[in-house]
C-alpha cells in the first residue's frame, strides 16, 4: 500500500535487463514481486528502480539436460515447478513449493525471487544449497556460475551484485532428499526449516532460519544420532523473536534436520 | 536501449471484466489500489499490507493473484476478472449462490476474494477435495465465519 | 539488543585508538557512506545507504563521543534517523596490550524504533552481527592501513 | 497432511424450544448477500467525492516520549498538499476526551492527536492531507518530529512501582481505576475448605480479533449548518458522538455517522473517536472532505488491543469431594496508554462473577493501570472473556491439583438446570440453561467415552493426547448503571435501541434500525421479525443497511455490540411492527367499517376475520394515509410511521455493595477440545472440537451457527498464535499479519457443533443476545494443552495464549510453571 516513488523499467532481453540494473544505482530486479513489493509497502527500504523482468522468456523454462541436471529459469514461479515433469526428476522441489505460502504467492512468485531475497525464513535457500545447487550469474561481462553455498552472502544479499541478475538454477540429479520444517500454523512461516540431500558421500543438511545465510553441516552418518551431534556441533547462534528464542530455535535446529534426513532416507530406500 | 530506460509512470491498457481501460499510471501504484481508485471497481478489497490477506484476489490472465502484490505498471496488456464479473447481469453464478446458501459470508469483506480464489480451484478442479478446497483458499482470510460454511459452499458447487 | 565481542588487532594500542578517533577513518569503517561531517572533534554526521536486498537504508546518523580515557576506553553514543527507522546506539571499546599488538573488547547497544524495528525482528539480529562482522573487518583494515603509514613515517 | 473432516452438515440438534409457526426460527436467504456476493457492498473506503483530500498520520515511533518540535513546513511545501494538523492545534481547537473513570484515570488528558508527549508507538502526532493517499503519505514523511525518549513502561506488573516512569503526569500515577468486589464471606468459605489451592499468577494476552476492514472515514464539512458527515465504520456512534461532540465544542446533532456495510468490528470499531476528531477538525479546516484510511499495521500498532489481564495470588477453596466453595484473586488489567473505553472492563467482568458455577463466595481486588502499549477496546467477548478464562483455568488447575476430573468437577458445581432463573452472589440473574446438558453434548461430540482409546493410539504414535473443556456465558444486553459502581457521578443506566418500521406510500414496509451491524444480518432477521407480525414475506420486507444519525431511529446506546441484537434490536423491532400492526388495523377498521380487533393482517392485506374477502392489500392503507387521506376522522392519530424504543427492564444496581442485575440475558457455550503435542517440538493440532451452544430461541439457526464458528475460530486463534507482544523498548513484535498469525482455512480444526433451545424467560422473543462467545475455546485449548503435557512433569498452563515456544517451554521446565501452584490441605 502507497508505495514510495520509483522507476519502472521492462527490458525484453537479459542484455537489456543487465545493463538498466547496471547504468542505476539502486536499481533491482523485479521477478515476482512477493517480497520487494511488501518491503516497499512499508517503505523499510526503497530501490530508486524496478527492473521488470516479466518478458525475459530466457528465464522462464524448466528443462531437463541429459545428464540429469535439472536446470530452472530464475522466473519459473513455484506454480510452475509444483506442475512441471521435468521437476519430478527431482521431487522435493515441488513439494517443497507447494508448502510456500498459498496459491496466489505461488502463482507469482519465482524460485530466483525466492533465493535472491534470501529471507531467513524463505524455504528455498536451504534446499537448494542442500541439494548441491549451481546459480549462473549474468551481467554486462557476460556468465559466471555460484555454488549455492557461496551464494547466500546474508540477509537479503547474495552474490548476485549490482549490475548482476541471477539467471539460472543448475540442480544436479539425484532422489535422495528430505525437507522439515516447524511453521506458523500449517504451510505457514517457517520458524526454522531444513533440508537434507543423502545423494554423494555424506548427507548434506542444511539449516535455515538460524542465520543470516543457510547454514550447511556434513554429519557423518544419517542416523539421527549423527545428524542432531553436527547440528549441535555448528554452535548456531540463532536469532530470538516472537515466534522462538535462540535456545528453542537451536533445540529445533537439531530435530528439523534429523526429521529432514529421515525423510530423504525413506524416499531413497 | 532507451525504450528500457526507467519511467516514473506510464499509460496502461487493461481489460477488466472484458471492459478496456486506459489510464495513466505512477509506476508506484499498486494493481488493487488502480482498481479501486482509478477504476472505481471497489468490489476487491484491502485487508492487509503485507499480502496476508487475500481480500484483493482477482484472475490475472486467468490466473489468481494477490492485485496488491503486483504494480499497475506490470499489468499492462494483462486481461482481468475481479468479482464485478462473476454475476451474468444481475443472475449470480452458482458458487455465488452456494455462498449464499450456505451462509459463507457474514461482514462479506473477505467475500470478494474468496470467490475469486473459489473461481481459480474450480476451473482447475472442478471437484475438489475439502483438503484441496482447504489449500485452495488458504490465502484468504476470514475473520467472521472459521471457514466453515465456505468450505461448504464451495464443496457444494464442486459436488 | 546487546552486541559485544572481542578482537585483536596486530598493531600497537596507540594506533588503534588513532583509527578509533580518527572520524575519517571511521567514515570508511560504515555500511554506505555517501557523505560525512565533522561538526568538532566529539561530533560527527555521517549519511548512509546500508544496502539491504531490496533496497538501501537511507539513514543519517549523528555521532557523539560521550567518554574517553587515552589508549584505553572510548564511548560513543549514535542517533540515527531514516525513513522506517530510527536508530539510537551505545558503543564502548576497551582496549589492552596483547603482546605487540592490541586487545579490543567492545559491546554495542542497539535499540531500533519505527516499522523496521517491528517488522523484521527475524532478521535484524542477523543483519546487525552482519554489520558489525563488516565493521570490524573494515576497521582491521584501516589499522593495517594507519600501522603502514605510521610505520613510513 | 492428514484429511481433515467437517462438522456434520447439520449441526446436532439435540433438544429445541418451543415449534413456532412462521418465519421466525427458519433459515430464510440473507438479505444482505446479494450485494455482498457482487461486490456491490458500499464500505467506507468506497466513496468518493469530488477533490477530497486523503488524510496520513504521522505517528510516533517511540513508545514514550516528549515532543520538542513539530515542523510541518517541509511537507507543506510538497506540491498537492492541501494542509496538516498538528497537537498544538488540537489542543486550542477542542478540549480533552470526557473520562469515565474516578480519579486518578479522571484526570488523564486524551486528545484527537499527542499532545506534549506520545505514549505509545503508533500514536498520532500530526497529520497532513494530500490530493493523493500516496502523496500524503510521502509528505507525513517530511515532517519532522523532534522528541526527547522517556522510559518506556511495559508491564503493568510494575506500573505502581517506585521506579515506574508516570504516563500521565496530570493524574500522577498510572493507576486508572481500582477498587474490591467482596461478595458473600471468603474467609469462612476458607476456613470450611479442605484444600485452598493457590495460584500465584495466570496471564491473559493481549490480542484482537482483528476486522478484516480497518477503520475509517470519510468526512464533510457543511459550512453553512456547521455540520460534519462521517461516512465510516465506526461501531458504536451513539457513544462516539458522546465523546466527540462536547470535546469538539459542537452539539451532538452536528454530528451525522453514516454506514453501511462494515467489514466486521468486534468491538475494535468503537474507539474511533480520536481519529475521527482529527479528521473533522481537517475537513473544516481546509473547507474539503477529507478521508482517512487506516492500514492493517496500523490497526494493530495504533488502534485497539483487547483487554491485557494479570491475576495474582489466586486462592480457591474446595472440600475434599470437589464441592467450590469461592475464590479471591488480584486482577490487574492493562489497558494501553489511554483508558477511552475503560474502566468499563473493570466491572463488566462482574456480569459473569462465579462463571458457570455454583460457588458463592468471591473476592476480586481489581486495579487497572495505563501502560505504553496501544490503547484497548472492547474486543469481542470484553472483559467477561478475560475472567471466564480466569475461573475455567481455576477449574482446570484445582482437578490437575487434586485429582479430580475436570468433566466431574464441572457438573459437580455448574449451576443447575432447576435452579434458573438463578442469581449470582454478585446479583445478576442468570435467565436459563442447562450446562450439564450441553456439556454431555460436547463430549458425545468427540466421542468422549473412547478418549482413553484415543489417548492411547496417539501416545503409541509418539503425540501426548489431551482433552479439554470450556464453559462460558456470553451475557448480553448491558445495564450501562453497572458504569456507576466504577464512578458513581456517571449518569449512565439501563439500556436502549431503537427501530421505525413504516408502511409506505406504495405499500412497501421500510424497517430503519438503530444499530450498526458489520456482519449480523440484522437485515436479515428483523425482516423475518416484521413478516410474522404484519403477515407477509421477509422478501417484502426493506431493511435499511446500515446506520444513518439523520434517520433519527437511533438513542443513546445504539450500536452493535455486547450480544445483544436478538434482545434490544429485535425487540424494538417488534415494538415498533406491533405500533404499525395497529396502525394499520385502525385504518383498515376505518375504511372497512368495522372494529379494529376485526381486522387481521395477513397475506400482505388488512382483512376482516370474518370476511377475508374484504381486504385492502398494504398498499391501499400506504396510499390512503399518505395521498389520499381527506375524510379520515380527525381522531385517528396515527401516521404508519412507527418509531419504538426498547428498553429493557433494569434498576440501578447498589453501588455500596457493588450488587445488581448488570445483564439481562446469558447464552452458554460449551466447548470441549482435543488436541495432540510433538514432544520434539511443542508443535501441536486440534484434532477435534465441539462447540455446544444455547442461545434461547433462535431466530435464524443458520446465522446462529456461523456466529459460533466465527467465535470459535477467534478464539481457538487467541489461544494459539494471536498475541500482542511489545519489547523492551515498547515496539510491537507482531503488527500485521505476516507475524501476527490469525487462521488461516488449512490452521482450523473439523468443527462439530450442537445446541440446545433454552428460551430466556425475560425477552420478547424469548431469544438471547449471543454472537461473542466467552471466549470458549481459548480455555478449552489451555485444558487440553495442560492434559496432553501433564505426563511430562505435569506443568500448568499460565498464559491464555499458547504458541509452539511456550508448549515448549514447558516441556523443558514444567516445575517452573509448576512453581507458583499450590495446595494447603487441612
Amino acid at each position: 500500500m502507497l508505495l514510495p516513488e520509483v522507476g519502472y523499467a521492462r527490458p525484453s532481453t537479459v542484455d537489456e535487463a543487465v545493463h538498466v540494473l547496471a547504468s542505476h544505482d539502486g536499481a533491482r530486479p523485479l521477478a515476482g514481486g512477493q517480497t520487494i513489493l511488501n518491503v516497499m509497502k512499508s517503505r523499510a527500504a526503497a530501490p530508486d528502480v524496478l527492473v521488470d523482468l516479466q518478458d525475459l522468456d530466457e528465464l522462464r523454462g524448466i528443462e531437463l539436460a541429459a545428464d540429469g541436471t535439472l536446470v530452472l529459469g530464475a522466473m519459473a514461479t513455484y506454480s510452475e515447478v509444483i506442475a512441471s515433469a521435468e521437476a519430478r526428476a527431482r521431487p522435493i522441489l515441488g513439494e517443497v513449493c507447494a508448502q510456500i505460502a498459498d496459491v496466489q504467492v505461488r502463482n507469482r512468485g519465482t524460485v530466483g525471487g525466492n533465493i535472491c531475497s534470501n529471507d531467513p525464513t524463505n524455504h528455498l535457500p536451504p534446499l537448494l544449497v542442500a541439494l548441491g545447487t549451481t546459480m549462473t550469474i549474468a551481467s554486462s561481462a557476460g556468465e559466471r556460475t555460484v555454488p549455492a553455498e557461496e551464494f547466500f552472502v546474508g540477509v537479503y544479499a547474495t552474490a548476485a551484485g549490482p549490475g548482476e541478475l541471477l539467471t539460472k538454477i543448475s540442480i544436479p540429479a539425484g532422489k535422495g532428499d528430505g525437507f522439515a520444517a516447524v511453521t506458523i500454523g500449517k504451510d505457514g512461516t517457517c520458524i526454522v526449516s531444513a533440508a537434507a540431500s543423502l545423494d554423494g558421500d555424506a548427507p548434506r543438511v542444511v539449516v535455515g532460519c538460524v542465520h543470516g545465510v543457510p547454514v550447511l553441516v556434513r554429519p557423518d552418518g544419517a542416523d539421527e544420532e549423527a545428524v542432531r551431534r553436527a547440528v549441535r556441533g555448528a554452535n548456531l547462534e540463532p536469532p530470538s523473536d516472537v515466534h522462538a528464542s535462540a535456545d528453542y530455535r537451536r533445540h529445533l535446529a537439531e530435530v528439523v534436520a534429523a526429521r529432514a534426513v529421515q525423510r530423504a532416507r525413506t524416499r531413497r530406500s | 536501449m532507451a525504450a528500457t530506460a526507467p519511467v516514473g509512470g506510464k499509460t496502461v491498457t487493461v481489460r477488466v471484466n472484458g471492459t478496456t481501460y486506459e489510464r495513466e499510471v505512477e509506476a508506484r501504484r499498486l494493481l488493487i489500489h488502480f482498481l479501486r481508485d482509478d477504476l472505481d471497481l471497489t468490489g476487491s478489497h484491502v485487508g492487509c499490507d503485507t499480502g496476508n490477506c487475500g481480500a484483493c484476489s482477482v484472475l490475472y490472465d486467468g490466473t489468481l493473484v494477490k492485485s496488491c502484490m503486483l504494480l499497475a505498471v506490470q499489468a499492462d496488456g494483462a486481461s482481468i476478472e475481479t468479482v464485478e464479473g462473476l454475476a451474468e447481469g444481475d443472475e449470480l453464478n452458482d458458487l455465488q449462490q452456494a455462498f449464499g446458501a450456505h451462509h459463507a459470508l457474514q461482514c462479506g469483506y473477505c467475500t470478494p476474494g474468496m470467490l475469486m480464489s473459489a473461481t481459480a480451484l474450480l476451473r482447475e478442479k472442478p471437484h475438489p477435495t475439502e483438503d484441496e478446497i482447504r489449500k485452495g483458499i488458504q490465502g484468504n482470510i476470514c475473520r467472521c465465519t472459521g471457514y466453515v460454511n465456505i468450505v461448504e459452499a464451495i464443496k457444494s458447487v464442486g459436488a | 539488543m546487546k552486541v559485544e565481542g572481542e578482537r585483536e588487532f596486530t598493531a600497537p594500542r596507540e594506533t588503534v585508538w588513532e583509527v578509533l578517533n580518527d572520524p575519517t577513518r571511521l567514515a570508511k569503517t560504515m555500511p554506505g557512506v555517501e557523505s560525512f561531517d565533522v561538526a568538532d572533534d566529539r561530533h560527527w554526521r555521517a549519511n548512509l545507504k546500508v544496502p539491504l536486498g531490496p533496497g538501501g537504508l537511507k539513514m543519517s546518523v549523528d555521532f557523539e563521543k560521550t567518554e574517553e580515557r587515552a589508549l584505553e576506553f572510548a564511548k560513543l553514543h549514535a542517533k540515527g534517523n531514516g525513513v522506517g527507522a530510527i536508530m539510537n546506539m551505545d558503543t564502548a571499546f576497551h582496549l589492552s596490550d596483547a603482546g605487540s599488538g592490541t586487545h579490543m573488547r567492545w559491546e554495542a547497544d542497539v535499540h531500533i524504533l519505527g516499522p523496521i524495528a517491528s517488522m523484521g525482528q527475524r532478521v535484524l539480529q542477523p543483519i546487525v552481527n552482519q554489520q558489525v562482522s563488516n565493521v570490524l573487518a573494515a576497521l582491521d583494515e584501516q589499522v593495517q592501513e594507519a600501522s603502514a603509514e605510521d610505520g613510513g613515517s | 497432511m492428514t484429511e481433515t473432516t467437517v462438522a456434520p452438515p447439520k449441526p446436532v440438534v439435540v433438544e429445541e424450544g418451543k415449534p413456532q409457526k412462521g418465519w421466525a426460527g427458519q433459515n430464510v436467504p440473507r438479505k444482505e448477500d446479494k450485494r455482498l456476493l457482487q461486490g456491490e457492498g458500499v464500505f467506507f473506503d468506497d466513496i468518493k467525492r469530488h477533490e477530497m483530500g486523503y488524510v496520513h498520520f504521522v505517528r510516533s515511533p517511540y513508545a514514550h516520549a516528549r515532543i520538542k518540535s513539530v515542523d510541518v513546513s517541509k511537507a507543506l511545501e510538497l506540491d498537492g498538499v492541501y494542509g496538516t494538523l498538528t497537537g498544538d492545534e488540537v489542543a486550542i481547537l477542542t478540549d480533552p476526551f470526557f473520562e469515565l473513570s474516578v480519579k486518578p484515570g479522571a484526570d488523564m488528558k486524551d486528545y484527537a492527536l499527542a499532545v506534549g508527549k506520545v505514549r505509545f508507538v503508533g500514536e498520532p502526532v500530526a497529520a497532513v492531507v494530500a490530493a493523493t493517499r500516496d502523496l500524503a503519505r510521502d509528505a507525513a514523511q517530511l515532517v519532522e518530529v523532534d522528541y526527547e525518549p522517556l522510559q518506556p513502561l511495559v508491564d503493568a506488573r510494575v506500573a505502581q512501582s517506585g521506579g515506574a516512569p508516570v504516563l500521565h503526569e496530570e493524574a500522577g500515577s498510572n493507576v486508572v481505576w481500582d477498587g474490591t468486589f467482596d461478595w458473600g464471606d471468603w474467609e469462612a468459605a476458607a476456613a470450611e475448605a479442605d484444600h485452598v489451592v493457590k495460584i500465584k499468577e495466570l496471564h491473559f494476552d493481549r490480542f484482537s480479533s482483528t476486522p478484516l476492514e480497518c477503520s475509517g472515514c470519510l468526512v464533510e464539512y457543511n459550512r453553512g449548518t456547521g455540520q460534519w458527515t462521517m461516512y465510516c465504520n465506526h461501531q458504536m456512534p451513539g457513544v462516539g458522538a458522546i465523546w466527540m461532540a462536547p470535546a469538539m465544542r459542537v452539539g451532538i446533532d452536528k454530528l451525522r455517522f453514516v454506514t453501511q456495510d462494515i467489514g466486521g468490528g468486534f468491538g475494535n470499531k468503537i474507539c474511533l473517536h480520536p481519529y475521527f476528531v482529527a479528521c473533522c477538525l481537517l475537513a473544516r479546516k481546509l473547507n474539503r472532505a477529507v478521508q482517512w484510511t487506516e492500514w492493517r499495521t496500523d490497526q494493530h500498532t495504533a488502534n485497539a488491543h483487547g483487554n491485557e489481564r494479570w491475576f495474582q495470588d489466586i486462592e480457591v477453596a474446595v472440600k475434599a469431594d470437589g464441592t467450590l466453595l469461592g475464590f479471591k484473586v488480584k486482577a490487574l488489567d492493562d489497558c494501553g496508554a489511554f483508558p477511552r473505553y475503560e474502566p468499563l472492563g473493570c466491572i463488566i467482568w462482574a456480569q459473569v462473577t462465579p462463571g458457570c458455577y455454583r460457588w458463592r463466595h468471591i473476592r476480586v481486588g481489581f486495579t487497572q493501570v495505563v501502560t505504553n502499549k496501544s490503547p484497548v477496546s472492547p474486543n469481542r467477548g470484553y472483559s467477561r472473556m478475560q475472567h471466564l478464562w480466569l475461573t475455567e483455568r481455576i477449574i482446570d488447575v484445582v482437578a490437575h491439583e487434586l485429582g479430580l476430573d475436570p468433566v466431574q468437577v464441572r457438573k459437580k458445581n455448574y449451576v443447575k438446570h432447576e435452579e434458573f432463573p438463578y442469581e449470582t452472589p454478585n446479583g445478576c440473574v442468570y435467565d436459563s440453561g442447562d450446562y450439564a446438558r450441553c456439556l454431555d453434548i460436547a463430549l458425545d461430540l468427540v466421542d468422549y467415552k473412547k478418549i482413553e482409546e484415543k489417548r492411547v493410539d496417539a501416545e503409541a504414535r509418539g503425540k501426548l493426547f489431551g482433552i479439554g473443556i470450556g464453559s462460558t456465558l456470553d451475557s448480553g444486553t448491558n445495564n450501562f448503571g453497572q458504569s456507576m459502581i466504577l464512578n458513581p457521578e456517571l449518569q449512565f443506566s439501563g439500556n436502549n435501541e431503537v427501530a421505525t418500521v413504516k408502511l409506505d406510500i406504495f405499500g412497501e414496509i421500510v424497517v430503519t434500525l438503530g444499530t450498526v451491524p458489520q456482519g449480523q444480518s440484522h437485515e436479515t432477521t428483523s425482516a423475518q421479525v416484521v413478516s410474522d407480525i404484519l403477515g407477509c414475506s421477509p422478501a417484502d420486507v426493506t431493511v435499511r443497511a446500515g446506520h444513518d444519525t439523520y434517520w433519527n431511529s437511533h438513542a443513546g446506546f445504539s450500536g452493535t455490540y455486547a450480544s445483544q441484537f436478538a434482545v434490544t434490536g429485535l425487540g424494538a423491532v417488534k415494538g415498533a411492527t406491533d405500533m404499525l400492526a395497529g396502525e394499520m388495523k385502525q385504518l383498515a377498521a376505518v375504511v372497512l367499517g368495522c372494529a379494529p380487533d376485526d381486522i387481521e393482517l395477513a397475506d400482505g392485506t388488512a382483512r376482516m376475520k370474518a370476511n377475508p374477502e374484504a381486504a385492502l392489500p398494504f398498499m391501499a392503507l400506504g396510499a390512503i394515509l399518505n395521498a389520499n387521506n381527506a375524510g379520515l376522522p380527525e381522531d385517528l392519530n396515527i401516521t404508519l410511521n412507527c418509531r419504538y424504543v426498547y428498553r429493557p427492564p433494569f434498576e440501578k444496581p447498589d453501588l455500596e455493595r457493588k450488587y445488581g442485575n448488570l445483564t439481562l440475558t446469558y447464552a452458554t457455550q460449551i466447548h470441549a477440545c482435543v488436541v495432540e503435542v510433538d514432544p520434539d517440538t511443542g508443535v501441536y493440532e486440534i484434532v477435534d472440537y465441539a462447540a455446544v451452544d444455547d442461545c434461547g430461541k433462535r431466530i435464524h439457526p443458520q446465522i446462529v451457527e456461523g456466529q459460533v464458528h466465527g467465535a470459535t475460530a477467534q478464539a481457538i486463534g487467541a489461544a494459539t498464535h494471536e498475541t500482542f507482544p511489545y519489547d523492551e523498548d515498547g515496539n510491537l513484535l507482531t503488527p500485521n499479519f505476516y507475524d501476527y498469525h490469525v487462521p488461516h482455512a488449512l490452521d482450523m480444526p473439523p468443527m462439530k457443533t450442537g445446541y440446545i433451545e433454552s428460551e430466556s424467560p425475560f425477552t420478547s422473543l424469548g431469544a438471547k443476545g449471543m454472537g461473542e462467545g466467552g471466549g470458549a475455546g481459548i480455555h478449552a485449548v489451555c485444558a487440553a494443552l495442560q492434559d496432553a503435557l501433564s505426563s511430562r512433569g505435569r506443568p500448568i498452563v499460565t498464559d491464555s495464549c499458547n504458541p509452539y515456544h511456550r508448549v515448549w517451554s514447558l516441556l523443558q521446565d514444567p516445575a517452573a510453571s509448576r512453581a507458583g501452584v499450590e495446595v494447603v490441605s487441612r
